[in-house]
């Protein structure tokens, strides 16, 4: 293990070329420091003290400790990990961007506004949605924002009893929570077998406490859901409104508009479809479309174009109905200038490529591994850009789960995909190899995954107690022990330490 | 073929793949969309470019965005980032790795977010930090939806002073609608430019969840923190401590407010290492007492072992969240800021505690002299008469927007004019100063500013 | 203490060490020092610089030199350099390496460069490239030296056209000074702009150890390579091959001139990645016949096994090499240009064979284009009739150095005059467009120059 | 290992982001291909063909399995491995300076030649020398640069008959090839038993055919040469010049200038002393300095500062004494401005310090291995910078040689000290720990020593076979076979395979 940077840590151990020049003769106080003193801070922060060499190192080898889209193949499902284009991050990383400040005239910055007014432009022809804001910070925010705009419009029409958000049980976890933020109550409706909606159960579930439904198509299952047109008929004929889910836009980009599937609202992660990176962890970001009658509540600011062409931030002044502020300034513009400028490099066709190459690469996943004997959960089913598999009689015969596959799948110098969710199929893979993997590539997965049930069936022990070596410096730890966390959480360096 | 980029297959491996699935063409895969969804007409985007092309117009854009010299602050600060934190945080390892789900295979992110929570602990004198939410504004949302489900007995209201930055305001605002949380601003004093501790005796104990006291705050004055603090417990209230990460190298954080310290400490994590950038990607942070852990919103790494007893990091306490949780979850995030956490990990590293406090004393050191600068030009004058820190109010002889124009004609970010948020105070400008303003920067301020308001007086 | 940057230890430290070491200072380390050579006054240097007052210092400097639109070329091209090439070619792990001396520590650059040295030696068709040398012109110097040492049955002569980079053949000059090897300079066709096969006529079999053949020449002007190659090896020459390898996209490689390909190949690898930087870094690139592979100056990575029988790089063929053999080395280079030749691994692996064969096809049609558009101007011409590749040589009305000043005034680097380097070419510009260089901007550099030149007129 | 980047490649495969829009209809040939025809290349080059997304894996993934200062202790005597700060590759990276064209007129790079003319005179300052030019791309073409100057010098009085170089033996092979290829002839000068320069030998060498003398001080075996003004004497009083190989100014910057010790000319490797990165072999660059007298023999071009304060180019027409040009522009200038920034930093008490530093760790480290039982080549010398231990007890006794220590170091995660030079010294650690290096960092060096030494003894088959298992991902190589390499040389890839 690469030790704690606290571990480097002495005392009065100093960088001084990032100490800056102080005006008065001894930096150790503020020269008003008797106006001051009852604010202070009694002794400095207990920070490591360790020297400009040990944090290149420390910090590069621990990036090595990580695998990337940069240097694995990573099928995660349902987040879409392709690769960034190193080229985005160049240009959003331009010092004119940088170091703009958000509260600056908006004379200078007409540049990023720009992009940012194209971006929105963009975004709306290829979602087929009357408007877009750029705010959200994440899918979620996004989600939350379209949820709050589906409360304002009933709320303004006085409509005040629609208290209920429909959702399908096979949703991501944002979409009840993002609902329940709302204040909604959340409603589950369930899949049928063939893995759509079960439409008699939706029936069933709408009424006039209906303020809409969030979905996602391609569903979180890897499939098409077919009765969509009929879905929104059924949402809509019960005056509620239908709300996207952009996380699965990749299967579809530039091939079919959610706003032709009838919805009002929708989200999109840019880290995913748009190619931004994740950055182990974010940040993303979230924007939200919305067809005409939604307009009015599009959170702020977005950007205006004036008659002389010039552009401007619109803030709730210009959008009186709007749901509000998401966030301090303009949320993850950094991101967003990087979306731009991924769209700009594939344009209409590139797009239309997308959602091309994504589907032909899962299905052609999907069929080596059927081939492979492995089993798909809805058989019957076209892969979207991502589809499940099912190990549970991997699990019954040879007592190897899911999560064992995961792991030995690290061995093999491939990221684990998606495990467990969505949760109503047993012992689930869900894998997205995603349009910029090559057939080289998913041959060589189908491969692993073979030899892995073979491993499973004459030594299933090696499998259960894997990882045993992954590819990185010093070859990795065996299974991390979740349980032990979470029974006695260890959160940070305790006080004594590096605290307090 | 046209352009299209990024897309590895040669017309073989296309034909071999359609071969293995039996069918002509790439079109049969998506025979379970019904017809007319499928678009026919190419998409209204303009044409491609290639990477050349794209980086001569991004350059472009770029350049004319170039930079003003900036005393504007507000809520986001222009500090020296240090060279390296920004070489390690973008090496394609941190950059382009998922949320790290597959902690083996992860340990890099993983350790890191162990030592951000660690670093951050330190700085706020929290027990447990979370591993980041979107940004400030949100982060001190969601320390209100915790304050209110931890404080079960007590109203659903929250008291937060008008000295809260105005855009946090209105996140709140947005965040709690659809919630039965009611919001009271409490005046600020108009000498002093802080919340005055009198103006709390309106709320009996039990009456509101928690307080939120902001250092500094919006106007850069601070705040009666120890007082507050103590009042608020004392009514059985939690306190949020909104603060400036950097200013808590110098300033007490909210561990030590008052006899017991804050509750929930937030704020926005850019001052340490992350670029302006128009205003955002920045982060949020949010520590709390070890009681109201399970409270805490968004992910949280642990150190726990492997197999053969050695240490390693994993994402812990996920019961709070929504993919376990869903709708019942103590916050819907998911995706949060984790590479910017990177950054201000190895920019806290970089800098350590002296950097850190020499920073923001060369920081407030700016601003004073910034502060006495300004005084002396006729017509202007310091507004309020409390200690500041780093930021403060300047009055002008005239309007705040008009000399802010024509400041930024002349290369100048001159701050924010205030009429717009505090119909109080009009012809009023907020202005920062920091490590990175020279002497020589203030006094072009000054002197622009003296010949701006000769000019038009 | 003051400044000092980069030193880990701290007072504790040292110290523990000195008393270790039992010394009481850091001064009695240097008692083997005669006194009298040791510095007592501080060193006349600035005072040392934050690293904040450095970045803001060379954010200025840099600024001043910001870019004109390039019209340049003249051995040194601006091209489009594709994001990823730099992203990489910086990262820590080959950046801070040095030479891989301990191959198993090393196999990132090793691989690297047996990837180089196996894409060069396809671009060039060479049998064996090396691992880079400083750069185009001194790489010449160095294949005339090896070409003389493998050629002891021949005059110490070689045949250097003045087509040849006037640079380069300074270079040529200064590195043979001491030695007893004489360059013949042959002259140019007034009209062709190239090295007429005729005037060789005076050399006999064996008079000469080398021609050295420019492709395409500094006038831009292709050789007439095929029959010069095949009349040098007639004579018992060796054909030493200087070329541009990005035009290698498009035009013959050394290795395939005349009937049996040239014997050595060198140049300037700049234009494969590698940025302008106002002229260097860049590399040179060195490749020959396998007869001649032990006469090869520079490192060179080969392939082995471990002891598991597992393939590997090493640096290999080190007998030719300095740290061996001393004075009797093929060269005296040791550090080459390492990072440069993992840029243009990089920069090649990412435009293929295709990309490539495009850039030198863009880049030829742009400056065919702008020669159709300079032609135009009343009093301009194209100086010499030949083909010519990428580059070529124009004829203005009046002194080519004015209209370069009054060109940059304009924010155009508009060529090089040429009347410095030939005293028979007054008024003659030498320009190029690359793939940069859009319609609209050869568009700009005729507008422009029509303007100026009415103006002068 | 790592495949070949040629063996992902497949026919077609292409990046068509970085084809750049052509103007014809069809690229595939220029417009005047007729014209140009017998001049065309009959095939594409057969380079590879790959996406972006596996070249930046493959390139990112070849990085990892790379020691360097940024990841590793990297002790390589005589190289000065220490750190490079990143802020001098950010600065030399800004668009201001990547952009400019070398011929581009002159009032638009006074940027970068302030830098350079500031350069050119700190170096005089900390080197003693009355002037500085930078053109060297290396160390040993300074050296060419400083003994063809001494030619010059010559040559210039008529003095036609010094046709000798005279260096010691321990000398760096690169100055006897830059002596020989100037036309001189070198004549070695042997080290006493003290590691100094053998006078008797000395005075016995040089006489009128003596051009000059190539030293360095402190020398390549880690000592100062303390008879140096002694030295100086002799060879000036036979009329020969000094020469200084800088590559060992780290150990004496700030405190000892060579041109106090009466060195005539000297170079400086940058890519040592000012932090300057090694690349994996360079750019480096090797500025020279000269006394007084040889100053107009310094090569073009340089920079030169106006009576108004701007800067231009030096040429031939300036300096009609020069040795010449030495490369087609003005040499590695991105590597001299990262010099300029890291000289800036430092300023002259952090130059100071340099010296001192190094001084300290390279005894201290060389104390620690002596109290642990190793055995220094001079045991009653102070180190300079860097410091020789012989294994040749070790190896006598164990049959466990200083390339079987080197070999297993890599194990322990440090890189070599460099192994068999000075070739003086049998089965000699030329060890450098350099000043950016910690305590910590050295006493684990000295453990590590201490361990593998313990292993000699008890397992030295163990250590014979070394390296088992580098912390490199994947764990890296056994011990390559250079034998095998050098008899049969593949220095490519079959031209059948990724070749014609
Ligand atoms: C289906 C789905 N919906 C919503 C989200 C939430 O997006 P974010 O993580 O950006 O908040 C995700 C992200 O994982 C997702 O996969
Ligand atoms: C003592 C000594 N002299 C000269 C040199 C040559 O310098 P360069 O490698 O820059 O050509 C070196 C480099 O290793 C050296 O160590």
């Amino acid at each position: 293990m690469e030790p704690l940077i606290f571990d480097w840590s002495r005392a009065q151990r100093r960088n001084r070329q990032h100490h800056p020049a102080t005006l008065g003769a001894d930096a150790s106080s503020p020269q008003d420091a008797a106006a001051l003193s009852p604010f202070l801070r009694r002794q400095p922060a207990p920070l490591p003290e360790v020297s400009e060499l040990e944090v290149v190192r420390h910090f590069t080898r621990l990036s090595q400790r990580n695998f990337s889209v940069d240097t694995h193949f990573y099928p995660l499902g349902s987040c879409t990990m392709k690769y960034n284009p190193k080229v985005c991050h160049t240009v959003a990383m331009l010092p004119g961007f940088l170091q703009r400040h958000p509260l600056e005239a908006v004379t200078t910055g007409q540049g990023v506004l720009a992009c940012l007014y194209e971006l929105q432009e963009m975004l709306g022809h290829l979602t087929g949605m009357a408007a877009v804001s750029l705010t959200p910070m994440a899918g979620a925010q996004g989600e939350f924002a379209g949820v709050a705009m589906i409360a304002a419009y009933h709320r303004t029409r006085g409509d005040a009893q629609r208290t209920e958000i429909l959702i399908p049980d096979a949703a991501h976890g944002t979409n009840p929570a993002s609902a329940a933020l709302c204040g909604f109550t959340v409603r589950e409706i369930p899949t049928d077998a063939n893995g759509d909606v079960n439409l008699v159960a939706l029936q069933a579930a709408v009424g006039p406490h209906t303020a809409g439904l969030m979905l996602t198509n391609p569903s979180t299952l890897g499939v098409f859901e077919r009765c969509i047109t009929r879905i929104a008929e059924i949402v809509h004929a019960a005056g509620g409104l239908l709300y996207y889910d952009g996380a699965n836009l990749n299967a579809i980009a530039g091939r079919i508009r959610p706003g032709d599937m009838g919805f009002d609202a929708i989200h999109i992660n840019v880290h995913k479809t748009f190619a931004t990176p994740h950055g182990g962890g974010g940040p993303g970001a979230g924007p939200v479309g919305v067809a005409e009658r939604l307009r009015p509540f599009l959170p702020v600011p977005m950007v205006g174009r004036e008659q002389d062409g010039t552009y401007r931030w619109l803030t709730v002044e210009d959008c009186p109905q709007t749901i509000g502020r998401l966030s301090a300034f303009g949320g993850n513009i950094g991101i967003l200038l990087r979306a731009y400028a991924y769209l700009r490099l594939t344009g209409a066709e590139g797009m239309r490529r997308v959602a091309d190459y994504a589907t032909l690469n899962a299905n052609y996943l999907m069929a080596c591994l059927v081939q492979a004997g492995f089993q798909t959960a809805f058989p019957a089913r076209r892969a979207s850009h991502e589809f499940i598999i099912t190990l549970k009689n991997e699990a019954q015969q040879y007592h190897v789960t899911a999560l064992d596959f995961a792991k030995r799948l690290l061995d093999f110098g491939f990221y684990a995909p998606t495990v467990y969710f969505p949760t109503l199929v047993p012992e689930c893979l869900l894998i997205e190899p995603t349009e910029t993997e090559s057939k080289e590539v998913l041959d060589r997965f189908v491969a692993a995954m073979v030899a892995i049930r073979q491993e499973a069936m004459t030594d299933p022990q090696w499998v259960r107690d894997a990882p045993h070596a992954i590819p990185v410096p010093g070859g990795g730890h065996s299974r991390l022990d979740d349980t032990l966390a979470a029974r006695k959480p260890d959160l940070r360096v305790p006080p004594l330490l590096g605290g307090r | 073929m046209a352009t299209m980029p990024f897309i590895p297959h040669t017309s073989d491996d296309v034909h071999a793949m359609l071969a293995l699935l039996g069918v002509d063409t790439q079109d049969t895969l998506f025979e379970e969309v019904p017809k007319e969804l499928l678009c026919t007409d190419p998409l209204d985007l303009p044409a491609p470019l290639s990477e050349m092309a794209l980086t001569r117009l991004m350059r472009e854009r770029a350049s004319q965005d170039a930079g003003l010299l900036c005393f504007t602050g507000a809520g986001a600060y222009e500090h020296h980032i240090p060279a390296a934190v920004w070489e390690i945080a973008s090496r394609g390892e941190f950059y382009s790795a998922y949320t790290p789900y597959q902690a083996e295979a992860s340990q890099g992110t993983l350790q890191v977010l162990y030592e951000y929570q660690s670093m951050m602990a330190a700085l706020l004198t929290m027990d447990v930090v979370n591993a980041s939410l979107y940004d400030g504004a949100s982060a001190l949302g969601e320390a209100i939806l915790m304050a209110v489900r931890a404080q079960p007995a007590c109203a659903k209201r929250v008291l937060l002073p008008a000295t809260v930055h105005p855009h946090y305001r209105q996140v709140v605002q947005t965040l709690l609608a659809g919630l039965a949380i009611e919001v009271v601003s409490l005046p600020y004093c108009a000498q002093g430019g802080h919340t005055l501790p009198e103006t709390l005796e309106a709320y009996p104990a039990h009456s509101f969840a928690a307080l939120v006291i902001p250092q500094p705050n919006f106007f850069g004055i601070l705040e009666e923190i120890h007082l507050l603090t103590d009042w608020a417990h004392r009514q059985g209230g939690l306190v949020i401590g909104l603060v400036n990460p950097l200013a808590l190298g110098l300033l007490a954080p909210p561990g030590e407010w008052g006899s017991t310290g804050a509750d929930i400490a937030c704020g926005d994590g850019q001052p340490l290492g992350i670029p302006l950038s128009s205003g955002g990607p920045y982060f949020g942070f949010m520590g709390c007492k070890q009681a109201l852990v399970r409270q805490l919103p968004g992910r949280i790494a642990g150190r726990t072992q492997d197999k053969q007893g050695e240490t390693g990091f994993v994402l812990t306490l996920q019961t709070r969240e929504q993919h376990i949780r869903r709708a019942k979850a103590t916050s819907n995030i998911c995706t949060n800021q984790g590479l910017l956490t990177v950054a201000a990990t190895i920019y806290l590293s970089l800098l350590g505690p002296e950097g850190l406090r020499r920073t923001a004393v060369a920081c407030h050191e700016h601003t004073l002299a910034l502060a006495e600068r300004l005084r002396q030009i006729p017509g202007v004058s310091i507004r309020f008469d409390r200690p500041f820190f780093h930021e403060l109010v300047v009055q002008l002889p005239c309007s705040a927007t008009h000399v802010l124009t024509r400041l930024a004609q002349h290369g100048i970010s001159g701050g924010v004019s205030l009429a717009p948020y505090y119909a109080a105070l009009p012809d009023t400008l907020l202005v920062c100063a920091t490590e990175m303003r020279t002497p020589a920067d203030c006094a072009r301020l000054a002197h622009t500013l003296t010949t701006l308001l000769t000019e038009e007086g």
